[in-house]
């Protein structure tokens, strides 16, 4: 490469179509990422580029766009995508042409038994894990322990597979049905919790919230776990709970953590509980660009450029660029396999350092000793950490969840 | 011979050799993506050419063609895991099984004409989403995945061009063949009075299913190849209306009811699209340029651009093929 | 008293639906267009709707004026500059259902591009409440909105079966020519039905902007469903939209509860397949040999 | 030839053919006439089954036809022209006349294209109807009379053995109807069985072997030209006021 | 002597892009005439009629039409203001509003017509001129028979009560006592002044009844001469009319 170009990364987000809103977002924490980079020297003396495309959400455009970033583009390394759904199907291209494979959001189990090499997970844990957490918040910190639980999700990737883990199921692999694992008997029924209401919604186009909601109550379930793709759905749904007069003593939910679910819901989101990979106030160390990158410094950048504070969303691709970022400083290349191999090579106690905690990664490429976070909605608005009680300092649960 | 032959032969012949550049990547270069661009428009072709005979000559305007591209990939998919074998050996049945699914949805939605039809066919995406997506035997929503080919990266797209261009030639010439027998012009004949035409001692229903069936074959047959190209089989890269409106969008553009129509849209459109692509990246934009594009083309070229240059007695004699 | 409340819920959502495909009927009805437009239209609206609401606070139902203003100017500008062009020609409809399609493509992309694809909806202090009579309760939102669809619809049908204009819209609708020969002004009745049509898609926008959330891309998941309600009822008629949105929301609604809420839009497909087979032209559409 | 059963046709209320029985001899020309609305236009459409019928029987020869589809009955060779035309409206004038020819009656996928047989035909039927010169436009640019007289030659195209013509004369140039008439007979001398609708009462008379008046669904009378002309209730019917 | 209601000068038109249908027509049309044209199938004459009522708009020349509020040009306005002039244009194929019923179209023909009582008694005038149309009053026109719709077209000219009628054709699929009603009726309705232009293939029956005949070939005019001449003329018997078939 000759020194004057730049290094070019190459990332198909989907901005618009079903998945617009989390991938917007994804997109804005790696420029922002790739921002602070290039203010402090870039990478190697040059310049980082990312080369930004639009998948509209929609697999086979995304699979073209990354052959396009390889063989047109010629980009350095890529960056991976949002969802599981889109994650699953570029997963063995970018195997294919042996190119680096980070994967911001995408965490479904199948992906990582494939066997492919390149891949890092910028979460907590698989999908099918994720249940401990949520179950082990209710079994820590309630006092009146529910009984019934209610478990709707939509039919999405990464929502059926946290599913799969409340619940127990198998995981196979589709057509050869070769077993992935066995999750039996699930979070759910370990805890002594009885399943009274299982169901799923499409995808897509679903607008039935009061139905299920009404059928949510006609269950009497008291436990109410909700696993949706999208922010908007879980605004959907807790209105729909809401304007039902369902009061369970305990909602839990895989969304809702961005300033879009308090708009749509105002104080009446109060109580509920949701999973994050992130939250602004852990105090997660990290680097950026040679320079310290902690938690607290991202969200006071964040609020600076745009007035708000970070969610998720933005916060789990910048921890992605991050550590890219350390690798590339550390083995001074850019090239995929060099990469690969130093972040194969990290351990928790030499692990890479961001601002959603540290990550080092086993064979399959999830990471190790990694737990979600539970957050919830307290008095107006704010958004109190409370669960896991052993890392950090959390605040007291609000235990019920208040009546509507 | 005169440029009417001499052209395609040569196009021909080019094409055919056109990969073996990948085996000279010192002189050439890696021609992976162009490679990956002309198999996708080969696709394409085989799709917009097999519409062509049920949507251009048969006046039933289908914007849910890609039902019969999904049923085509899932039959592929599916048995080739079961029973281990390439779904290149499976483009046959996946195509009968597309057709065979075609057979039963004609006898149904082709019983109206014009905008319900249309309806209809959308419909039909939304049916098949609907049971896909909850159909655990074939992976539900999650869909199957296949495994890649042992090829080298380089190498890799071969099977797939080469699988492509043949379908390609076939559904041409197939399309060629209709616009010119009398089963055509039956086909013709119904799309405007399917009563008058039944009077003229025409099989309606018969030509009606039959070339409906025709069409979705071959589109069963490019799913096999498409699936195995994607290596996973999901319903919403299928099912989705964007996939058969960029079919009919290609067809109009080049020209309905022609036989080069469908192959000059074909390309058309997938420059334009790439053209976009380099220039403003992918963004919003682009759903706004293929918007614009469509609607500028049926004010200006309701013929499309074979039928518009045909008539004003403008077209190359390479193109006229009928 | 589980299905009762089950059947209340869809005979609400039932009527917004039906308000949504009116205008598409109308549409049709007049003009032969299939306005897959249509959508978008009712999209534009809700967006109207939730900036009015988050930057004056205005409530929805008020909104309602604004918003058919809003959409009838857009749909206006689309007319001129789509659809007038080839009106009257032979394969018109055919024709419109492609030009329609590429105009929502348009407009998507200018919205997607304007506001980015992030979901909103207004959240006006009776969205998430209810009237509860014993244990079946009434949810406001869908209430409401149940409500001013039905008074828009009697609305159209008073002023169609009655007033010159409407009648005149009524008689282009079956014969261009011939109304032009009756000294109908044509042009004008296509700009006003087609413009109509788009303003009852902007009150639909407003009502639908609290009752659904919404993004640019969300159209796609309604055109499927309200034309298929337009085909059952019978191409052009308002009476078999709304009927038929009415009955296969209950069904809807009914499959969700007792099936999976999966399925539950599968009704409205099969619906459509089932009345190709026993009656290909609709509930109420009239074919003529 | 043709012979109708007690054929009833209803729409809603309306009862358009009324238990109507009567036969066509073959080789003979039969006339079909009554006031407007009588019901005429309707039986052509059961015989050539462009409506099914609510009752009665309608045999072509030995073999019953009213059970059968349209496209299998003209292939048994009844070929028919429209009142109103019905024509195909993008189809350029020589492919309507393709469309028609016999062997068009198996579309077989794999056979062939329209054959020079068959365009040497249709260039003999638009010498004749005087319409060479607007070969290749497309249907619909034609006037009325052109299409009516497209029509007619698709019939005759076909070359059926049974020939239904429904009202051959409307709109037709007075001149031209005349080497129209000429060919009429000629068919009939070539044993072809002709039944005709038709409102010019010379024509009518003037060729005839046969004429059956209807009148409300029913059939009123039915008997030669002259006798029919000198019936009564035909005359207060049909031919005055 | 009487005055000049419609006037063409040089008229040219045709269809789309297509070439010149007709060519250089001039034509007038006094108060009370009925003139009929003539001519082979396709000799323009519709085209005739078309471009006056601006169904298709001339290339060249100039339609003036004697309204009640003086003269107007009329090439280059839109149809249905053409038809609001007090000019009726009644076309040969028959359109009708085929999914209304009977006394929908009648309703619909006095649409330009305000005063609801006035458009009552004329509906009535109609209806008692087609009793056929009385007894099917809720029947959908275009289920009607051939004959029935040629008469709820024909009701509408007596509706509108016009200064000109441009009639195509007006015997077309008419049977015999009702083609013989139709043509007394033209004559009543030019007896009180309205005048008629009236394009006929029953030529002999429209010449009878007119005072002028005009023959049409080529998409030209090749004379005009009073109906009575012209249908004793022997060159044009042979040429357009056809010998008379004995009976
Ligand atoms: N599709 C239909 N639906 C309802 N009524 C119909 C239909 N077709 C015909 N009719 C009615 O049946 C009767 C007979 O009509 P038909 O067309 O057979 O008459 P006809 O004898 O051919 O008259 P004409 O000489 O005027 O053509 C008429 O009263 C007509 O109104
Ligand atoms: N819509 C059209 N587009 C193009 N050409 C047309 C169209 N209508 C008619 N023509 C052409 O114009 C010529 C004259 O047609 P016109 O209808 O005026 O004939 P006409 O004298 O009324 O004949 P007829 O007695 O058969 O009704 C014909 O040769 C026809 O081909
Ligand atoms: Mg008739
Ligand atoms: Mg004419």
């Amino acid at each position: 490469n000759d020194t004057n170009a730049s290094i070019k990364i190459g990332a198909s987000m989907p901005l618009t179509g079903n998945f617009a809103v989390p991938g917007s977002k994804h997109l804005e924490g790696y420029e922002m990422c790739v921002d602070i980079i290039n203010r402090h020297g870039g990478w190697l003396d040059q310049e980082v580029e990312l080369v930004v495309s639009d998948n509209r959400s929609d697999t086979e455009t995304a699979i073209a766009q990354y052959e396009r970033f390889i063989n047109v583009d010629k980009v350095d390394l890529t960056f991976g995508t949002f969802s599981s759904k889109l994650t699953f199907p570029i997963s063995p291209i970018l195997a294919k042409y042996n190119a680096i494979h980070p994967i911001p959001s995408g965490g479904a189990l199948r992906i990582f038994s494939q066997g492919h090499k390149n891949l890092f997970y910028f979460q907590a844990s698989a999908a099918e894990y994720v249940g401990t957490n949520m179950v082990g918040l209710i079994n820590d910190l309630v006092e009146d322990k529910p009984t019934k639980a209610a478990v709707v999700h939509a039919d999405d990737f990464f929502a059926n597979s946290i599913a799969t883990g409340l619940l127990g199921e198998k995981v196979v692999m589709p057509g050869s049905g070769e077993l992935v694992e066995d999750l039996a008997p699930g979070y759910i029924r370990a805890a002594g919790i009885e399943l009274v209401y299982h169901e799923q919604w499409p995808e897509e186009g679903f607008s039935d919230w009061l139905v299920l909601a009404n059928s949510i109550k006609n269950s009497g379930a008291d436990l109410v776990i909700g696993l949706m793709a999208s922010p908007e759905e879980a605004t959907q749904f807790t209105r729909a709970l809401k304007t039902v007069r369902h009061n369970p003593k305990h909602i839990l939910l895989s969304q809702g953590t961005q300033k879009e679910f308090y708009e749509g819901l105002g104080d009446d989101a109060n109580g509920v509980i949701i999973m994050s990979a992130y939250h602004p106030k852990a105090p997660f160390k990290g680097s950026l660009a040679g320079m310290q990158m902690n938690n607290a410094d991202f969200a006071a950048e964040y609020h600076i450029t745009t007035g708000n504070k970070p969610d998720e969303d933005v916060a789990i691709t910048f921890a992605l660029c991050q550590g890219i970022d350390q690798a590339v400083r550390a083995t001074g290349s850019v090239d995929d396999q060099t990469i690969m191999d130093w972040l194969h090579a990290r351990t928790p106690e030499d692990p890479v350092k961001t601002v959603l905690g540290n990550f080092a990664w086993d064979d399959r490429g999830l990471p190790l000793g990694k737990s979600f976070l539970m957050v919830q909605w307290q008095d107006g608005g704010n958004l109190e950490f409370v669960y896991p009680t052993n890392e950090f300092d959390t605040a007291e649960i609000v235990d019920p969840k208040p009546q509507w | 011979m005169d440029s009417r032959k001499i052209i395609p032969i040569a196009t021909l012949l080019i094409l055919l050799f056109f990969p073996l550049i990948q085996f000279f990547p010192s002189v050439f270069g890696d021609q992976n993506y162009v490679i990956h661009l002309m198999l996708y428009a080969f696709y394409y072709m085989v799709m917009t050419s097999s519409w062509n005979i049920i949507g251009g000559y048969g006046g039933f305007i289908s914007v849910g063609h890609n039902a019969f591209l999904c049923i085509g990939a899932y039959i592929a998919g599916y048995y080739s895991i079961m029973w281990g074998v390439s779904p290149f050996y499976l483009i046959l049945l996946a195509g009968i099984g597309a057709g065979i699914f075609g057979f039963f949805v004609g006898l149904i939605t082709l019983r109206v004409k014009g905008p319900s039809f249309i309806i209809s066919s959308i419909a039909l995406i939304m049916i098949l989403r609907i049971i896909f997506d909850r159909w655990e035997l074939v992976g539900g929503a999650s869909g199957i995945t296949l495994p890649y080919n042992s090829l080298s990266v380089e190498f890799s797209k071969f099977p797939h061009y080469y699988g492509f261009l043949a379908l390609a030639i076939i559904t041409i010439y197939m399309n060629w063949y209709v616009r010119h027998s009398k089963f055509g012009l039956a086909l013709r004949a119904i799309s405007h009075d399917e009563i008058r035409s039944a009077v003229a001692g025409i099989n309606v229903k018969y030509i009606k299913v039959t070339a409906f069936v025709l069409s979705t074959f071959f589109i069963g047959c490019a799913g096999a190849i498409w699936a195995d190209y994607l290596t996973y089989v999901r319903p919403n890269i299928f099912l989705i209306i964007l996939i058969a409106a960029n079919v009919v969008l290609m067809v109009i553009l080049g020209g309905m009811g022609t036989v080069t129509g469908p192959i000059v849209g074909t390309i058309i459109f997938i420059a334009f699209n790439e053209l976009i692509l380099s220039y403003l990246g992918a963004t919003e934009l682009n759903l706004l340029f293929t918007g614009l594009l469509l609607v500028i083309t049926l004010l200006y070229f309701p013929n499309g651009i074979v039928g518009t240059l045909k008539n004003k007695g403008k077209l190359p004699r390479f193109l006229d093929w009928g | 008293m589980f299905i009762i409340q089950t059947i209340i819920l869809g005979l609400c959502l039932g009527f917004v639906y039906a308000l949504m495909a009116t205008g598409l009927t109308l549409i049709f009805g007049v003009m032969r267009i299939v306005n897959l437009a249509h959508p978008i239209f009712i999209l534009v609206g809700a967006f109207a709707a939730y900036y009015l609401f988050v930057i004056f606070g205005m409530d929805p139902i008020f909104a309602i004026p604004l918003c058919a203003a809003t959409t009838a100017i857009l749909g206006a500008i689309t007319y001129k500059l789509v659809f007038e062009k080839d009106a009257g020609s032979q394969t018109y409809s055919e024709m419109t259902v492609l030009l329609t399609f590429g105009t929502a493509m348009v407009l998507d992309g200018t919205l997607s591009y304007l506001f980015k694809n992030t979901q909103r909806i207004t959240s006006p202090p009776y969205a998430t409440d209810a009237i509860f009579i014993g244990d079946i309760f009434l949810p406001t939102a869908q209430l409401y909105s149940g409500l001013i669809s039905i008074a828009l619809i009697v609305g159209l049908g008073l002023f169609l079966k009655f007033s010159k204009l409407g009648i005149a819209i009524r008689a282009t609708s079956l014969s261009r020519v011939n109304a032009e020969l009756v000294g109908i002004d044509v042009k004008f009745v296509c700009i006003f039905s087609f413009v109509l049509g788009c303003a009852l898609a902007g009150a639909a926008g407003s009502l639908v902007s609290f009752v659904f959330s919404f993004f640019p891309a969300k159209h796609w998941e309604w055109i499927a469903i309200l034309m298929s309600l337009v085909v059952l009822g019978g191409m052009g008629s308002i009476l078999g939209v709304v009927i038929s949105a009415a009955i296969l929301s209950v069904m809807a609604s009914l499959v969700g509860a007792f099936i999976a809420p999966a399925w539950s839009t599968m009704v409205f497909f099969v619906a459509l397949f089932v009345m190709l087979l026993v009656k290909p032209h609709g509930m109420f559409g009239k074919y003529l040999e | 030839m043709i012979s109708i059963r007690n054929v009833t046709k209803r729409f809603g209320g309306i009862i358009a053919v009324d238990d109507s029985s009567f036969d066509v001899m073959s080789s003979t020309i039969c006339s079909l006439i009554g006031p407007n609305g009588a019901g005429k236009s309707t039986l052509f459409n059961c015989i050539s089954r462009v409506y099914p019928i609510d009752e009665g029987e309608i045999y072509l020869g030995d073999t019953r036809i009213d059970t059968m589809p349209a496209h299998k009955i003209a292939t048994l060779g009844v070929g028919r022209s429209f009142q109103l035309t019905r024509v195909l409206d993008e189809l350029s004038v020589t492919e309507n006349l393709s469309l028609h020819t016999a062997a068009g009656f198996n579309f077989h996928l794999l056979k062939a294209g329209v054959t020079r047989d068959d365009k040497a035909r249709a260039e003999q039927i638009m010498e004749f109807l005087n319409i060479t010169h607007i070969r290749d436009l497309p249907m619909k640019e034609l006037s009325y009379g052109q299409k009516k007289l497209l029509d007619l030659g698709s019939v005759l195209m076909s070359d059926p053995s049974v020939i239904l013509l429904d009202e051959p004369a409307a709109g037709v140039n007075p001149r031209l109807l005349e080497t129209i008439l000429d060919r009429i007979l000629v068919l009939k001398k070539q044993g072809k069985t002709i039944l005709l609708v038709e409102h010019n009462m010379d024509l009518v008379m003037g060729i005839s072997d046969k004429v059956v008046v209807m009148a409300a669904g029913s059939i009123i009378a039915n008997g030669t030209p002259d006798e029919v002309q000198s019936d009564k209730q035909v005359l207060e019917v049909y031919l005055t006021g | 002597m009487s005055e000049c209601m419609l006037k063409l000068e040089n008229i040219v038109a045709g269809y789309g892009y297509g070439p010149d249908i007709i060519k250089n027509i001039n034509l007038e049309l006094n108060k009370g005439d009925i003139k009929c044209i003539i001519g082979p199938n396709g000799a323009g004459k519709s085209t005739v009629l078309k471009a006056i009522a601006g169904i298709i708009i001339p290339r060249n020349g100039t339609v003036s039409f004697n309204s009640e509020k003086g003269n107007l040009e009329l090439s280059g306005m839109e149809t249905y203001e053409i038809m609001k002039t007090g000019l009726c244009f009644i076309p040969q194929d028959r359109s009708l509003f085929n999914t209304l019923t009977v006394a929908e179209n009648l309703a619909m023909a006095g649409y330009t017509i305000n005063d609801k009582h006035d458009l009552r008694v004329r509906i009535d005038e109609a209806l008692d001129t087609f009793p056929r149309l009385k007894e099917r009053l809720t029947q959908y026109a275009g289920t009607m028979s051939g004959g029935e719709q040629q008469q709820l077209i024909f009701a509408r000219a007596i509706i509108l009560k016009p200064r000109v009628i441009l009639i195509d054709e007006p015997s077309l699929g008419l049977a015999p006592a009702i083609v013989e009603q139709a043509f007394q009726h033209i004559e009543n309705i030019a007896s009180k002044g309205v005048s008629i232009l009236l394009v006929e293939q029953n030529a002999r029956r429209g010449l009878s009844s007119s005072n002028f005949g005009t023959v049409m070939d080529l998409g030209e005019i090749v004379f005009e001469k009073p109906a009575n001449q012209v249908l004793s003329d022997d060159r044009i018997q042979e040429l357009y009319l056809g010998k008379r078939k004995k009976k």
